[in-house]
């Protein structure tokens, strides 16, 4: 191909070249047969080229880390790709570049469709890219550890558990041994994902509301963080949870030192079978584990919330507009890309599809009927989305967070802070910003 | 002929000669200037026509010096002109320090030692910043088990937080540039070392000077012009350091790392922001431009370019 | 008067003897010293170097073992065999060689005709220009990235291709001064001779100044290759498909969400270094001639 | 045909500190087809960049010159038909001799085989056939200099431009170097325009030689006149080794006054001092116009007096006696004949049928 | 007492490319206290090596140095006593010239106020007061050159050593500076080790010469007894300028055979060659021993040749003559009275009186 890309869009004998940018989900295993993320997205490009002789599909697959920041680049100098896989960015949409799908879309499609899904990425009443899953926020455990120190994992997994009955536990499993640290709760420090997921579960569901009032500045903030505190102060929680980010927290649990940990995903059961299986086959040293999905324990008499959200393929127009008649085969190629089959991707994944009908499709793949799959079930009746603001409002939230909640969180962890002058810290700042 | 036609063919002729004696001089620098008048200066007059708008890609609204009122009544962004102008001032003379010490130390060793020593120093700039920032991002490991606090541990020093706590974050920054990254400095030092007469130094021997004395008093002061330019690419370089803020630490904890060309790329594309973030690499521009010609006024009495 | 030894005494004899012996003690002692300084502090920067190679023969699981594996227990080329086998692994090594290779030639060049010219050429305006130039470096890059991929991308079209990969780093600044300052050495009346020897004012740069100027085009030469060969972002953003990654860019595709493989990763960098290091020793003559920038008006 | 001549030729300079620097202020000569014209002065007088003029690698401010009856104040080097050997070498240290040698003529066009040729026969003229596969930096000084010169000669040019060729030189190799480019010159027949600020090497090998200061040329002459009839002051100090020596002094009547001592001046040179009767002067005479009285046949009535000796140096041939007359010290050159030995009084007799008088206010000779 | 020593001094290096280098060989040799003592020799002889290995720069391979009657071969620069003016002055640049005077001083720990008089004493005597507060780049090479000797006298050693402390200054500025050191000398009473390569230099300054050649020492006496005796065909044609002139001759009874012209050897001389009667040997006289018949009262019987002239090179006072005995260039140096004109034949008369004759083997002179 080399030379030939001459930028997005144009036309390659006489096809409309529609240009899709993404990401790589996972990778091929050859042992388990399992196929690449792009094997996947190429089959659905091949059929759909094959229905639309005039459109000719061009992919790139970017790089996690930096892979935003191109396609903000790109967005901002008014050539974005015609679809691009995102989570919910509401400054997308304020470039006036993003096309919304409510036209492109039939009822089957809505219906079929989660409605977690559909509200994920709507904002002004208008659906904004389509979801390729749900991504459940969960918490994982070593059942071994966990069961040690009494824990009834089933009940936990059908019935959900309270501040006190985590604390417990994870008190149980925190220990000494022989020089090694073994914690029975770990989360990553460097944001507040944490905090949120607690904060939910404390009567707090939003930072934000839809109408410009911040929420994280009361009591219930500062009982949460002082949940988090005594965790630190009693050796449950690394003192330097500040410094550790997600990755380390999965060596840790990994490793055996920590029994619960914080912030994973369904994601996790099928590399944590992976490892399980490269350990029986002597690839690699280590203790296998048994990994359970957990919820995020809830405060003594507030309701169990889940978190979720999900990537999606967005629909773009270019500030060079191509005709409507582009948009249109765009949209097309981007409904069968997020079409039923492309639920493969949410499968191997091991996370559950946006559709109902992908659901269906990919059910052995997803093992629902496993402890881990039933208990993704019932997460998905109970996850609620975040506030859906306006794109300006969206803006200041995000603006509190960077500039308020996440570093001064930092600091609360650092052990710089106390809990009340955290959330007094944030809330000025929050404030100032909302005003 | 008249006195005007005179004069219309002096001037042509004058041309003619001005082309003549400096065309090849245009020519040389003519190419190379032209892509950077395309490729730098164009996008610089963007930008800084950005810098007094609201950047929007379909349309950007002009509002004055809006964005650089803002800037300077923020308090964020006076941290962050905090941060680095201590991280700049921690880290470059600091590693000028050290260059020069390695130097002097690699100076008066056999070529074959030189070469070896040159080469340890120069290869790990080799690899390429993010790298470099994901090694040590964990050897910065804040539990027991983390490389640097592993090290301190055989000299009996306990666990340190590293990046995790505002006190020591910035410093762990800096401390990353003083260990690696003296290649260039040892390399230019040491040719410039090369280059002081050794009569200099045999006369200060006869004047009973030791080896403190020679190196104060000679070495050091004649090496100035080298200093001048490491000092100034060390100063532009420094106030524009990014990529071990992004990589390492997104400018926390609170605050405690954010830089300015930390606060640009927040601005630019987390918030989309382009016309506040073009404001502030003018004004950091600035701070630059002043420090750079203090730094020649000052320093260069003695040294000629 | 000074009081100087009238006589030569065996005790002054004794002392001279002592006092130089102790003197070649001292000198021996600072040696060692010095050595054992600097070998530690070389081990000390090479220490990131090392644990990236050594974590290129790890396992996945040595690569995060607690307590952290210096020397790995059990070596292995698996990640080796992880980057060879995602594929494109020579294309990307040929385009960063071409790119890297072609940036470098071409910048070497501009630069030293601009140095030249900055430096031992007199015209009006050639302090102007220079200090333009020069001030130019004091603003930070990611202001212009947007204005810059416009005109790459939207106004050149030249997305994904080696041009656009290439033109936008043609000239540096900073390798203009560097010449600049390395040029002014050279004696002025090897241009004169040329001149009177009927050599054109580029044939006196082309066959005269640029092959007495090896040492410093040597210099500029790697501290180039090693820029454009690390560079990551831009060719990231204007490449859009596989076979137009440079090294750098294709190495990125091992960090997948929620999982990162620093094996391969690890691998890829010691991979992406070997060639620097190639370069770097075969111009490392050169670096012991070095040289100077400025000097002391005497 | 190639006569060289100045005509009102200014030449300045922009320096950043110092403004705006005269390095040659209304120049006016010529310099005959053939001859061998040397320029001397003081170092920063004008004399290279006079040169470089010539050579069109400066334009002059003002004033035009001439190369063999043609304007060339608009002409590029390549096309003035001279040849350059700069002071130092300016030999491509990357290219071998032969190809040094060959550079210009390459750069010309010319033929592969005429090239051959008169490299060969430029080695022939210097003896420089083995040293044609070398490099310059495996050359001595000497070498190099001959390369630098073969260079010029390849060219075939009608005028030769030497800038101080000898100065990196060591004595007896720069003396050597002179008898050399002195029946190189004859031998060529070409116009040489040497520039040097040695006096002996100007003396030695300049037909006709120009001494400069401070960008004005001081006096144009051969160099016996130079030596005998010096212009001014400035001339007659510079020409000359050790140089001539001056004196305050007042003239009355045939009485010459000065600090002192009371000379006599011969009564055939009163006439044309006759306009500075009675006013001060400065009174110049050579050190090898003033000798022991020993060393003559008879001891001479007048112009003798007995100063105490501050130095005695000994050159081998002769002997350089130093004293004072008031402040100002004055050398007396004499046969190492006279044996002089120590500091003790010595008779030293003044020739002054020798001497020269010069206006102390404008330093001009009196004449 | 400041007397400097050499016994069985060798110095090696070892150079990459050549090996060992001898670059002195065995020299033994005793410098008298307060004694003007001046190395000469052509470039890469040894004298800086001598000098270094004085002052404790560089190690001697074997034998001993004593200063003072103090053995120092193992003593340190600053503890010999001595002090060291450089060729290229090596003052500090970025240092004042108070702060370069009272350098090593202040290493010594000296009070300050006792600086402060060392410096003003220093720069009464060079007359450098003025120029104290500037720095060395504001100064002119003579000035630079009064520096770096006030250097050395603030140290007040008993030795001093210069290396070829002049050979940077223009011509003039080199007769003046000479003088000035000659006087300073007497004026400090100590010991000077002087190194240089220009033999008038040596001739005017040496109270003693020891000529060098390739890490030999030719000959050690006074300037007189150097030109008058020299040692050796090296030693005849290094001093004196220009050299001596040497032709190859065979000795026949009282003739001398030379290419061409017969010359009759004076009878008081032929006791001393009758050992080399009828062998060859090399016949030589000094320029200035070659006179212009018409200069001389009469013409002498014997000992006139007619030569074609080469080349004539007018020094001001005194012509040199140039021209040929077989393959062999002879210079005549006559007053500037003999007004030769062109290149006629003229008739010279050599004085062989003053001749001397050599060994072609050995080239020892034949005593
Ligand atoms: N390019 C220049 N820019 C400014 N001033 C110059 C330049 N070239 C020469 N000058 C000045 O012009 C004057 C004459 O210089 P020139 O080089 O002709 O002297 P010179 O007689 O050759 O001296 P030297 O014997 O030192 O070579 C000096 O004052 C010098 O400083
Ligand atoms: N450090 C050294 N290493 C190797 N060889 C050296 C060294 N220093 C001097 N020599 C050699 O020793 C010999 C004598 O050198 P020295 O410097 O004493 O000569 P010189 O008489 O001072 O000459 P010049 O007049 O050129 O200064 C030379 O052949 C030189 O190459
Ligand atoms: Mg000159
Ligand atoms: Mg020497």
């Amino acid at each position: 191909a080399g030379c030939s890309g001459k930028g997005a869009g144009g036309s390659e004998s006489g096809k409309d070249v529609i240009t899709v940018w993404t990401f790589p989900h996972y990778r091929e295993n050859a042992e388990t047969g399992q196929k690449s993320y792009e094997q996947h997205l190429q089959e659905l490009i091949a059929e759909v080229e094959a229905e639309n002789p005039d459109i000719k599909v061009k992919y790139e697959i970017l790089s996690w880390e930096e892979g935003d920041k191109k396609f903000d680049i790109a967005l901002n100098s008014g050539n974005p790709p015609d679809i691009f896989f995102s989570v919910m960015q509401p400054k997308f949409i304020k470039t006036g570049l993003a096309v919304p799908l409510d036209d492109y879309l039939d009822d089957a499609d809505f219906a079929d469709l989660e409605q977690f899904a559909i509200d994920n990425f709507s904002i002004d009443g208008k659906l904004w890219a389509i979801s390729q899953w749900i991504s459940i926020h969960t918490w994982g455990g070593n059942r071994k550890m966990m069961e040690e120190a009494g824990a009834d994992i089933a009940k936990i997994q059908k019935e959900g558990w309270t501040w006190q009955e985590f604390y417990d536990i994870a008190k149980k499993i925190s220990k000494e041994e022989n020089g090694k640290k073994i914690y029975g709760f770990a989360t990553q420090g460097k944001n507040e994902e944490t905090l949120t997921h607690l904060m939910r579960n404390n009567g707090v569901i939003k930072s934000v509301t839809e109408d410009g009032k911040f929420m994280w500045n009361g009591d219930k903030a500062v009982e949460t963080l002082n949940f988090l505190k005594k965790m630190m102060d009693e050796g449950v929680m690394p003192k330097e949870t500040a410094g550790i980010d997600a990755q380390k927290v999965g060596d840790m649990f990994n490793a055996g030192e920590v029994g619960i940990y914080g912030r994973t995903g369904p994601y996790q059961v099928r590399f944590n079978d992976n490892r399980n299986k490269e350990i029986e086959a002597g690839k690699i040293e280590g203790e296998k584990i048994d990994f359970v999905l957990l919820p995020f324990p809830h405060n003594e008499g507030e309701k169990e919330v889940a978190t979720g959200g999900g990537g999606g393929m967005w629909l773009f127009k270019q500030k060079n507009y191509k005709g409507d008649k582009h948009t249109e085969n765009a949209a097309k190629v981007l409904k069968h890309i997020t079409g039923t089959k492309s639920s493969v991707t949410a499968a191997t994944l091991f996370i559950p599809p946006a559709r109902k009908s992908g659901q269906e499709m990919f059910a052995d793949l997803l093992q629902l009927n496993t402890d881990n799959g039933k208990f993704i079930q019932r997460t998905l009746g109970y996850v609620v989305p975040g506030a859906k603001l306006e794109p300006d409002l969206a803006q200041k939230q995000s603006q509190i967070l960077n500039d308020g909640i996440r570093p001064k969180f930092q600091g609360f962890l650092a052990g710089e802070l106390t809990a009340e002058e955290t959330v007094q810290q944030w809330t000025k700042v929050a404030e100032g910003i909302l005003k | 002929m008249t006195v005007a036609a005179q004069t219309t063919n002096d001037r042509w002729d004058n041309i003619k000669q001005f082309i003549k004696d400096y065309g090849w001089c245009y020519i040389f620098i003519a190419l190379p200037f032209l892509l950077f008048l395309v490729f730098t200066v164009y996008p610089l007059i963007t930008a800084f026509v950005m810098s007094f708008q609201e950047y929007g890609v379909m349309q950007s609204t002009f509002i004055g010096l809006d964005n650089y009122k803002y800037l300077l009544n923020n308090d964020i962004f006076w941290k962050a002109m905090g941060n680095t102008t201590i991280y700049t001032l921690g880290t470059v003379p600091v590693n000028i320090l050290i260059s020069f010490f390695l130097s002097l130390m690699i100076f008066p060793l056999n070529k074959r030692s030189q070469t070896f020593f040159k080469a340890s120093f120069y290869l790990p700039a080799v690899t390429s910043g993010i790298t470099m920032s994901l090694i040590w991002l964990w050897m910065f490991d804040p539990t027991r088990s983390g490389l640097m606090n592993i090290i301190l541990s055989w000299f009996g020093i306990g666990q340190q937080m590293w990046l995790a706590s505002s006190d020591s974050a910035l410093f762990s920054l800096m401390l990353m540039t003083y260990i690696g990254g003296h290649g260039g400095g040892v390399i230019l030092y040491l040719a410039a070392m090369g280059g002081i007469p050794r009569s200099l130094y045999e006369a200060a021997e006869i004047d009973a000077a030791g080896w403190w004395s020679k190196m104060k008093n000679i070495t050091w002061p004649l090496l100035k012009p080298t200093t001048l330019y490491m000092l100034i690419t060390g100063v532009i370089g420094s106030f524009q350091v990014f990529e071990a803020t992004y990589v390492m630490t997104q400018g926390g904890p609170n605050f405690a790392t954010t830089t300015i060309a930390y606060l640009i790329y927040q601005h630019a594309f987390e918030y989309y922001q382009f016309g506040l973030a073009a404001a502030e690499a003018f004004i950091l521009g600035i701070v630059i431009i002043v420090i750079s010609v203090l730094q020649f006024k000052y320093m260069s009495s003695d040294v000629e370019y | 008067m000074e009081i100087k030894p009238a006589t030569h005494s065996p005790n002054q004899l004794l002392l001279d003897e002592r006092k130089d012996q102790r003197r070649k003690l001292v000198r021996l002692a600072v040696l060692s010293v010095i050595y054992v300084l600097l070998a530690l502090w070389a081990v000390f920067t090479f220490v990131p170097l090392l644990w990236m190679l050594s974590s290129s023969f790890k396992d996945t699981t040595a690569i995060t073992a607690v307590p952290p594996q210096l020397i790995p227990k059990k070596p292995t080329l698996d990640a080796y065999k992880r980057i060879i086998e995602v594929g494109g692994l020579g294309r990307w090594f040929v385009n960063s060689i071409i790119v890297a290779g072609l940036s470098t030639i071409i910048n070497v060049f501009f630069a030293s005709l601009a140095g030249y010219a900055f430096a031992k050429l007199r015209f009006p305006g050639r302090n102007g220009a220079f200090w333009i130039l020069l001030s130019t470096m004091m603003i930070p890059g990611q202001v212009t990235l947007i204005p810059l991929y416009i005109l790459v991308v939207n106004t050149f079209e030249l997305a994904n291709t080696y041009v656009g990969l290439i033109v936008p780093g043609m000239v540096s600044v900073g390798s203009i001064f560097l010449m600049k300052q390395f040029m002014s050495s050279l004696p002025g009346s090897l241009i004169d001779a040329g001149r009177i020897d009927a050599c054109s004012e580029f044939g006196i740069f082309w066959k005269i100044i640029l092959p007495i100027s090896k040492p410093g085009l040597a210099v500029l030469g790697i501290f180039t290759f090693v820029g454009h060969w690390n560079n990551f972002f831009w060719p990231f953003l204007i490449t859009n498909t596989n076979s137009m990654r440079t090294l750098q860019v294709g190495l990125t595709s091992f960090r997948f969400e929620h999982l990162q493989d620093y094996g391969a990763m690890m691998a890829g960098a010691v991979f992406s270094a070997l060639p620097m290091i190639i370069v770097f020793l075969a111009l490392q003559k050169y670096f012991l001639r070095g040289i100077t920038i400025g000097a002391i008006k005497g | 045909m190639a006569e060289v001549k100045f005509v009102n030729v200014v030449k300045e300079f922009e320096d950043e500190k110092k403004g705006k620097v005269v390095a040659v202020n209304n120049a006016n000569f010529t310099i005959r087809d053939r001859e061998f014209l040397v320029f001397v002065g003081p170092s920063g007088c004008g004399k290279t960049t006079s040169l470089r003029m010539v050579a069109g690698l400066e334009r002059q401010t003002s004033g035009d010159i001439y190369i063999g009856n043609r304007l060339v104040n608009k002409v590029h080097p390549k096309d003035r038909d001279i040849a350059m050997v700069f002071q130092d070498y300016a030999l491509y240290p990357h290219m071998t001799i032969r190809e040094n040698l060959g550079f210009g003529l390459r750069n010309l066009k010319t033929p592969k085989k005429v090239i051959e040729e008169k490299i060969k026969e430029a080695a022939a003229i210097l003896s420089i056939e083995n040293l044609l596969d070398r490099k310059p930096r495996e050359l001595s000084g000497g070498q190099k200099q001959r390369i630098a010169v073969g260079r010029a000669i390849v060219r075939n040019p009608s005028v030769f431009l030497f800038d101080e060729p000898l100065s990196n030189l060591d004595a007896k190799l720069r003396v050597q170097m002179r008898v050399e480019l002195s029946e190189l010159h004859k031998r060529l027949g070409a116009t040489v325009i040497y520039v040097t600020h040695d006096q002996v090497e100007a003396m030695t090998l300049g037909e006709r030689i120009v001494v400069m200061n401070e960008g004005e040329i001081q006096q144009i002459a051969v160099p016996e006149e130079l030596y005998e009839q010096p212009n001014n002051m400035f001339v007659a100090g510079f020409i000359g080794s050790p140089p001539m020596n001056f004196v305050k002094a007042r003239l009355d009547g045939n009485q010459l006054y000065t600090a002192g001592y009371t000379f006599t001046v011969p009564g055939h040179l009163l006439p044309k001092y006759s306009r500075y009767d009675g006013k001060e002067v400065v009174f110049g005479i050579r050190p090898e116009d003033i000798v022991t009285v020993h060393l003559l046949n008879s001891e001479p009535e007048r112009n003798v007096i007995s100063p105490t000796l501050k130095v005695v140096e000994h050159l081998g041939a002769e002997l350089l006696l130093y004293f004072n007359i008031g402040d100002e010290q004055v050398t007396s050159r004499v046969s190492a004949d006279a044996k002089v030995k120590g500091l003790t009084p010595v008779k030293l007799y003044f020739n002054l049928d020798k001497m020269q008088l010069f206006d102390p206010e404008t330093q001009e000779r009196i004449n």
